[in-house]
C-alpha cells in the first residue's frame, strides 16, 4: 500500500520533488497509438514535465537507403508513415527524379495527385477516429473506417495493396488507372460530402468534444516556427504554410484549392484544419479527375539509374506535414546519404514545452490532435 | 428575446447532444456492413498483391522461367533464390529451384516488374499462415508448378513417343518474349 | 402461495434468490446487450459466434474470467483490495430490495424506501475509491481521486432533484410514489408540468446525475480507458474485474429502476385502460420502461466522447446544481402559490 | 516579415566576411558526373560559399557554407529573418576525413528554403549547439549525434534519442560495422 506520495516519486537518483510523481505513459498505453512513451512528472493530475521517449521502433531507414539501390529502396518510404504511404513514396521518387532529371508524363502526375489526396483523406479519417477514441468516443472510429474502406478498396484495385502501396516509380507509375478506379473515385467524391456533414453533426458540433478541444493545448505560431512544426499543427496556429503552395510540386499549381487556416492555436483549430482539409482534398480530386490527360504513365528512365553528385531535396505535404527527402548522390546507383525529414518528429518535439502545466486528459487530447504516427517519428 | 450567453450555450450544447444521439440511433436501424470473414470472403481485385508464384504455362505445361536471376537481383529483401539448369538443345535455361522466403517478402512487386518473361505473378492468397516459421520461409515454387503439371498431364497426355516427342510441346510457344 | 410468502423467512429467502438472479441475469445479459447495441450503432453485428446469435457469450465471458488466475499485485493492501469488488456489488443488491417491480412485487416495502436507496447507493463510490487506492497503481489512484470528487459533486444535484419530487409527493415510500402517478402517462412525474414547469428538465438532470453516479460514459472517469488504462480496475484481473463489471451494470439497473419509479410511473400503465393494468401488467410496464432507459444509457455511451474531468465538475457545480436548486424553489413556490392566493383573496 | 533572397545573401556575406572562411572545404554542389570513380569523390568546390540555387533543380533556394564557429551566428540570423528549422543532418565524407552537417530551414510565409552547411574534421566532430536558438534543434542534434557521432557542444541533453540508451555506435558513419 502506498503510504505517502514520496513512495510514488521515483525520479532520477531519488531527486524528484516530494510532491510529484513519475507517470509512465506508454510504450503500451491506449492513448499513445503505438510505442510512444511519455515520461511525465506529475503533480496530482497536473503535468510538470512530459518528456517523450522515442525510438522503440527505430529501423534505420536512412542506413537502408545507403545500402540499397534506388529501386530497392522504393518499398521503404511507405513503411515510414504507413498511413500516408503515397506521399512518402512521392517524396522519394520526386527527389530521385529531380536529381536525375527525369521527366514525368502529365498523366502520371495527375494520377499521383489523385492517389495522394485519396491517401490524405484516408489518413485524416484514421486520425479522426483515433482522436475520438482517445477522447473516449469509440463509434466515430468505426464510421471513419467504414468510409476509409472505400478508399482502400479503390487503391487496392489500383495497385494491389491496401496500406503500403509502392505505386509510384521513378518517372511515373507502376500501372495506369482503369475505368473502375476512375468511376469509383468519382462515386467516392460524391459519397463523401454527406458523410462529412454527418461527421460534423455527430462530432464537430458536439458540445463535449468542443469543451475537450477548445482552448486546449495552445501552440503559438512562434513555437511552431521554433520547432519546425508543419502540417495541420502550423495551420492550426494561423500560418498558411503548405508545401503544396510554398514549394509547388507535381501539378498542384494547376489545381484550385484553399489552405485551411485557423488562428486559434488550440486543439480544436488543428481538428478543424483536418476536417477542412478533407473537403479540400475532395475538391482537388474532382479537379484532377476532370483535367486528367491521356498519355503514357511512364517517362523515359535510364536502365540503370545513377544519381549525379550533389544533394537534392524534395518536399511534399504529407498528411501530417512537411515530409522531405534529402538525397546525396555520388554518381552511383545507391545514394550516398538519404535523409528523411519526417513531420511527426518535429511536431512531437514541441510536446514537452507545450504540455507543461496541463492536466493529463488535456495533454492526451493535445497529443491526439498532433496526429502522430510513431514509425514516422522513429523511422 | 436573447438569452444570456451561458443559457444559450447550455441549450445549443444540449441540442448538439440530441443531434448526435439521433445520428447514432439512425445508424442503429441500418443493416450491418461487415463481412463475416470465415464464412464470407471478399473477392480480391485483379491487381491484388499476394505472394508470388510461377506462372504455369498451359500451352507448354511448364514454367516460363529461365532462371535469369533478374527477380532475385531486383528483390529489396533478398527473399528469392533461383537456380536453373540448361538442357541440351534449348535456348534458355529452365528453372530447377525457386525458393521464396515469404517471411521477409514485403510484397512490393519489383520482382514481377523485373521479369522479362512474365514468368511470375501475384497470387490472390491473402491469408497465408503457418504454424511454424518453416511453413513460410522456404516456399518451393517449383514444386507448385510440378503439382500443377501433374493435373495438367491428366488433360494433356504426352504425345506418343515419336520423332517429335520432346520439341512438340514447345512449338506453340512463340519466342517473342525473349529480350 | 400467498400464504407461503407471508411467512417472513420464506419471503426473504425467495426475494433474496430472486433479486440475486435478476441482478445476475441482467448484469450478464446487459453486457451482451451493450455489445450488441454498440455493434448495431457501429454497423457491425456484435458478438455472434458463441451460441445462436451470440446468446451464450456471457457464459463464455464468465468462464474465461473464472479460469483466470487471481493476481494480487505485490504491495497492495490485500484486505481492501479484495473487499472493494464486494463492496461495489453489495449496494445495488441491497437497494433492489425496496424497488417495487409490481404493486405487490417488492421484497420489503419500506416507507423510507427512497432514503434507503440513497443511503446504500452512496457506498458504491467508497468501494471504487478503496479499489483504486489499494491497487498501488498510479493510474488507479488518479482514478480514485476523480471518482470521489465526481460522485460527491453529482450526489448534490441528484438529491436536490429527489427532494423536489419529495415535496410534490410527500412520501418516501416508493410504492406510494408510483401510486400517485396513476392515470396515464400525463400524470407521470416526468410530465407533471402543472406542478413544476421544469419537470422534464428535472428528469434530464436526474438522468445525467445517474450516468455520473454509475460512472457511465460520458462520465466514466473511473475507467477512462484511453487516459488511465483502466482506472481503478487496472490491477484487477479475472473475477475481481468481473465483479466490478457486473456491479457497473447492476448500478445501471438500479439507477434506471429509480428513474422509472420516480419519473416514469413505475408499474403504472401509460394509458389508463383497465385491460392494460393489473398485477400481471405491472412488472411488464416496469421492465419496459426500465429497459428503455437502459437503452438510452447505452446509446449515450456509444455516441459521445468522454467529458473532460474539470468540465464534468463544472457541469455539476455551475449548471446542474443551480438548475436543480431553481427547480426546487420553483416547486416550493408553486405549491405554496394557491395558499398565498387563497389568503390574499 | 518576409525576407528576400537578396537580403539573405547580403546578410550572409556580411556574416562570413570578405574572405570565404572555409576555402578548403568543398560542399557537394556542382554537377560533375563524369569524373566520379568508385570512391566517393566530392565535386570541385564552388566559386563562392554563398549560392543562389534553382529550387526546381535542387529543392532549395539558398545555400551557404559557413565555418563551424559561425553556425550559431547564422542560425540566429535566419531566426531573425523568421525562418523555421526544417531539419538537420550529417553526411560522412570519409574520403576527405570530414563530416558535413547540413541545416535545412524553411520560411513559413516567404517560400524560401535555405540550407546552411558546415564541415568538421572527422577525428574531432564537434560543433556548437543551436538548441538555444531553435529549441527544435534539440532532438535533431541528438539524432545527428546518434547516427554520426557529431558532438554538439553546449547541448543540454546529448543522450541517444532513437538508438538504445546505451548505444555507443554511430550507424551512419561509413566505417560502421554492424
Amino acid at each position: 500500500m502506498i503510504a505517502s506520495k514520496e513512495s510514488l516519486a521515483d525520479g532520477p537518483d531519488g531527486q524528484a520533488p516530494q510532491e510529484t510523481f513519475i507517470l509512465n505513459l506508454g510504450p503500451q498505453h491506449p492513448a499513445t497509438h503505438g510505442v510512444l512513451r511519455v515520461r511525465t512528472t506529475m503533480d496530482g493530475e497536473w503535468i510538470k514535465r512530459a518528456e517523450p521517449v522515442i525510438g522503440y521502433i527505430h529501423r534505420m531507414h536512412e542506413k537502408m537507403g545507403e545500402n540499397r539501390t534506388l529501386a530497392k529502396f522504393l518499398p521503404n518510404p511507405s513503411r515510414i508513415d504507413y498511413l500516408s504511404a503515397m506521399h512518402y513514396t512521392h517524396a522519394f521518387v520526386g527527389a530521385v527524379e529531380r536529381a536525375a532529371g527525369i521527366e514525368v508524363p502529365p498523366r502520371a502526375e495527375y494520377i499521383r495527385v489523385i492517389t495522394s489526396e485519396l491517401n490524405r483523406i484516408a489518413s485524416h479519417m484514421v486520425w479522426w477516429g483515433a482522436l475520438l477514441s482517445d477522447l473516449g468516443g469509440l463509434t466515430p472510429f468505426l464510421y471513419a473506417f467504414d468510409d476509409r474502406e472505400l478508399i482502400l478498396d479503390l487503391l487496392e484495385g489500383l495497385c494491389g495493396a491496401r496500406l503500403t502501396y509502392c505505386y509510384y516509380r521513378f518517372g511515373g507509375l507502376c500501372n495506369d488507372v482503369d475505368d473502375e478506379f476512375l468511376q469509383g473515385t468519382r462515386a467516392f467524391v460524391k459519397h463523401m460530402p454527406p458523410r462529412l456533414k454527418m461527421y460534423r453533426d455527430l462530432v464537430t458540433d458536439n458540445i463535449i468534444l468542443r469543451k475537450r478541444l477548445e482552448g486546449i493545448g495552445p501552440i503559438s505560431a512562434e513555437m511552431c516556427r521554433k520547432y519546425g512544426a508543419t502540417g495541420p499543427v502550423i495551420r492550426g496556429s494561423g500560418i498558411a504554410y503548405d508545401v503544396r503552395r510554398a514549394e509547388p510540386y507535381s501539378v498542384y499549381p494547376r489545381l484550385d484549392f484553399q489552405i485551411p487556416v485557423y488562428p486559434e492555436c488550440d486543439s480544436m483549430a488543428r481538428y478543424l484544419v483536418h476536417m477542412a482539409e478533407m473537403e479540400q482534398s475532395l475538391r482537388i480530386i474532382e479537379q484532377a479527375l476532370d483535367q486528367l490527360p491521356a498519355g503514357p504513365v511512364m517517362g523515359k528512365v535510364p536502365r540503370v539509374l545513377k544519381l549525379p553528385p550533389g544533394d537534392t531535396c524534395y518536399a511534399v505535404e504529407a498528411a501530417r506535414g512537411r515530409f522531405m527527402v534529402r538525397i546525396v548522390g555520388d554518381g552511383k546507383d545507391t545514394p550516398y546519404r538519404v535523409k528523411l525529414r519526417t513531420p511527426c518528429f518535429s511536431n512531437l518535439s514541441l510536446f514537452e514545452e507545450a504540455s507543461r502545466g496541463m492536466i493529463l486528459p488535456d495533454a492526451l487530447a493535445m497529443l491526439g490532435s498532433l496526429d502522430l504516427v510513431i514509425p514516422d517519428i522513429d523511422r | 428575446m436573447r438569452l444570456p450567453i451561458p443559457f444559450r450555450e447550455t441549450l445549443s450544447g444540449f441540442k448538439s447532444l440530441l443531434i448526435g444521439m439521433r445520428i447514432t440511433l439512425g445508424q442503429f436501424f441500418k443493416p450491418s456492413i461487415t463481412v463475416q470473414y470465415p464464412r464470407q470472403t471478399l473477392k480480391m481485385p485483379a491487381r491484388f498483391r499476394g505472394r508470388i508464384e510461377l506462372i504455369f504455362d498451359q500451352a507448354t505445361g511448364k514454367s516460363r522461367c529461365t532462371a535469369c536471376l533478374l527477380c532475385q537481383r531486383a528483390c529489396p529483401s533478398n527473399c528469392i533464390a533461383v537456380e536453373g539448369a540448361r538442357t541440351e538443345g534449348e535456348k534458355h535455361k529452365h528453372v530447377t529451384d525457386y525458393k521464396l522466403d515469404f517471411t521477409m517478402c514485403s510484397l512490393c512487386g519489383l520482382c514481377i516488374e523485373a521479369c522479362p518473361f512474365d514468368a511470375i505473378q501475384f497470387t490472390k492468397v491473402y491469408n497465408a499462415v503457418s504454424f511454424s516459421r518453416d511453413g513460410l520461409n522456404n516456399l518451393d515454387l517449383v514444386r507448385e508448378i510440378e503439382t500443377k503439371r501433374k493435373a495438367w498431364l491428366q488433360t494433356h497426355p504426352p504425345p506418343a513417343p515419336g520423332p517429335a516427342a520432346s520439341p512438340a510441346p514447345r512449338q506453340p510457344q512463340p519466342e517473342a518474349s525473349s529480350p | 402461495m400467498s400464504n407461503l410468502l407471508s411467512i417472513e423467512p420464506v419471503r426473504i429467502l425467495t426475494y433474496l434468490v430472486g433479486i440475486c438472479a435478476f441482478v445476475g441475469a441482467n448484469a450478464a445479459y446487459l453486457v451482451l446487450a451493450e455489445r450488441k447495441i454498440a455493434g448495431r450503432i457501429q454497423r457491425r453485428p456484435g458478438p455472434n459466434e458463441a451460441g445462436y446469435g451470440g446468446w451464450m457469450q456471457p457464459f463464455a465471458d464468465v468462464l474465461k474470467l473464472f479460469a483466470k488466475q487471481v493476481m494480487i499485485p505485490p504491495g497492495t493492501d490485500i484486505l481492501l483490495y479484495c473487499a472493494a469488488p464486494l463492496m461495489v456489488m453489495a449496494p445495488p443488491l441491497m437497494c433492489l430490495a425496496v424497488v417495487p417491480f409490481g404493486e405487490s412485487l417488492v421484497a420489503r416495502n419500506l416507507d423510507i424506501g427512497l432514503l434507503f436507496v440513497f443511503a446504500f447507493g452512496s457506498i458504491n463510490v467508497m468501494a471504487l475509491m478503496l479499489g483504486g487506492w489499494a491497487s498501488r497503481n498510479k493510474y488507479s489512484i488518479i482514478s480514485a481521486a476523480r471518482v470521489v470528487s465526481q460522485n460527491v459533486a453529482y450526489e448534490i444535484p441528484m438529491l436536490l432533484v429527489v427532494i423536489t419530487l419529495l415535496m410534490v409527493a410527500g412520501t418516501l415510500d416508493l410504492n406510494e410514489l408510483i401510486r400517485q402517478q396513476a392515470g396515464g402517462f400525463w400524470n407521470w412525474n416526468l410530465l407533471r408540468v402543472w406542478v413544476n414547469p421544469l419537470m422534464p428538465v428535472t428528469f434530464i438532470i436526474f438522468f445525467i446525475c445517474m450516468l455520473a453516479e454509475t460512472n457511465r460514459a460520458p462520465f466514466d472517469m473511473a475507467e477512462s480507458e484511453s487516459e488511465l488504462v483502466a482506472g481503478a480496475f487496472t490491477e484487477y484481473g479475472g473475477m475481481g474485474f468481473g465483479v466490478f463489471f457486473m456491479a457497473e451494470y447492476s448500478n445501471i439497473v438500479l439507477g434506471c429502476c429509480l428513474g422509472t419509479v420516480l419519473f416514469l410511473g413505475g408499474w403504472q400503465s401509460p394509458l389508463p385502460l383497465a385491460a392494460l393494468s393489473g398485477p400481471l401488467w405491472g412488472p411488464v410496464w416496469f421492465l419496459l420502461k426500465m429497459y428503455a432507459l437502459i437503452f438510452t444509457v447505452m446509446l449515450v455511451r456509444w455516441t459521445f466522447p468522454r467529458t473532460q474531468f474539470y468540465g464534468l465538475l463544472n457541469l455539476s457545480w455551475k449548471i446542474l446544481i443551480p438548475l436543480s436548486l431553481f427547480s426546487l424553489l420553483l416547486t416550493g413556490a408553486m405549491m405554496k402559490l394557491p395558499l398565498v392566493l387563497q389568503r390574499l383573496f | 516579415m518576409k525576407p528576400s533572397l537578396e537580403q539573405l545573401i547580403a546578410d550572409f556575406t556580411q556574416l562570413i566576411g570578405p574572405v570565404p572562411a572555409v576555402p578548403a572545404v568543398s560542399p557537394p554542389i556542382a554537377a560533375d558526373a563524369a569524373g566520379s570513380p568508385a570512391a566517393p569523390t566530392p565535386p570541385p568546390p564552388p566559386a563562392h560559399p554563398i549560392q543562389k540555387v534553382d529550387h526546381a533543380q535542387r529543392g532549395y533556394d539558398f545555400d551557404a557554407t559557413v565555418a563551424p564557429a559561425q553556425v550559431v551566428a547564422s542560425s540566429e540570423l535566419l531566426d531573425r529573418h523568421g525562418f523555421a528549422l526544417d531539419t538537420m543532418t550529417g553526411v560522412d565524407w570519409i574520403a576527405q576525413g570530414e563530416m558535413e552537417v547540413v541545416y535545412d530551414f524553411f520560411h513559413p510565409t516567404a517560400n524560401i528554403r535555405a540550407v546552411v552547411r558546415t564541415r568538421v574534421p572527422r577525428q574531432t566532430p564537434e560543433l556548437p549547439t543551436i538548441a538555444h536558438v531553435f529549441p527544435g534543434a534539440n532532438w535533431h542534434e541528438r539524432e545527428t549525434h546518434d547516427f554520426l557521432g557529431i558532438r554538439f557542444l553546449g547541448h543540454p541533453n546529448l543522450t541517444p534519442l532513437l538508438l538504445p540508451e546505451d548505444a555507443t555506435f554511430h550507424p551512419l558513419r561509413k566505417d560502421y560495422q554492424p
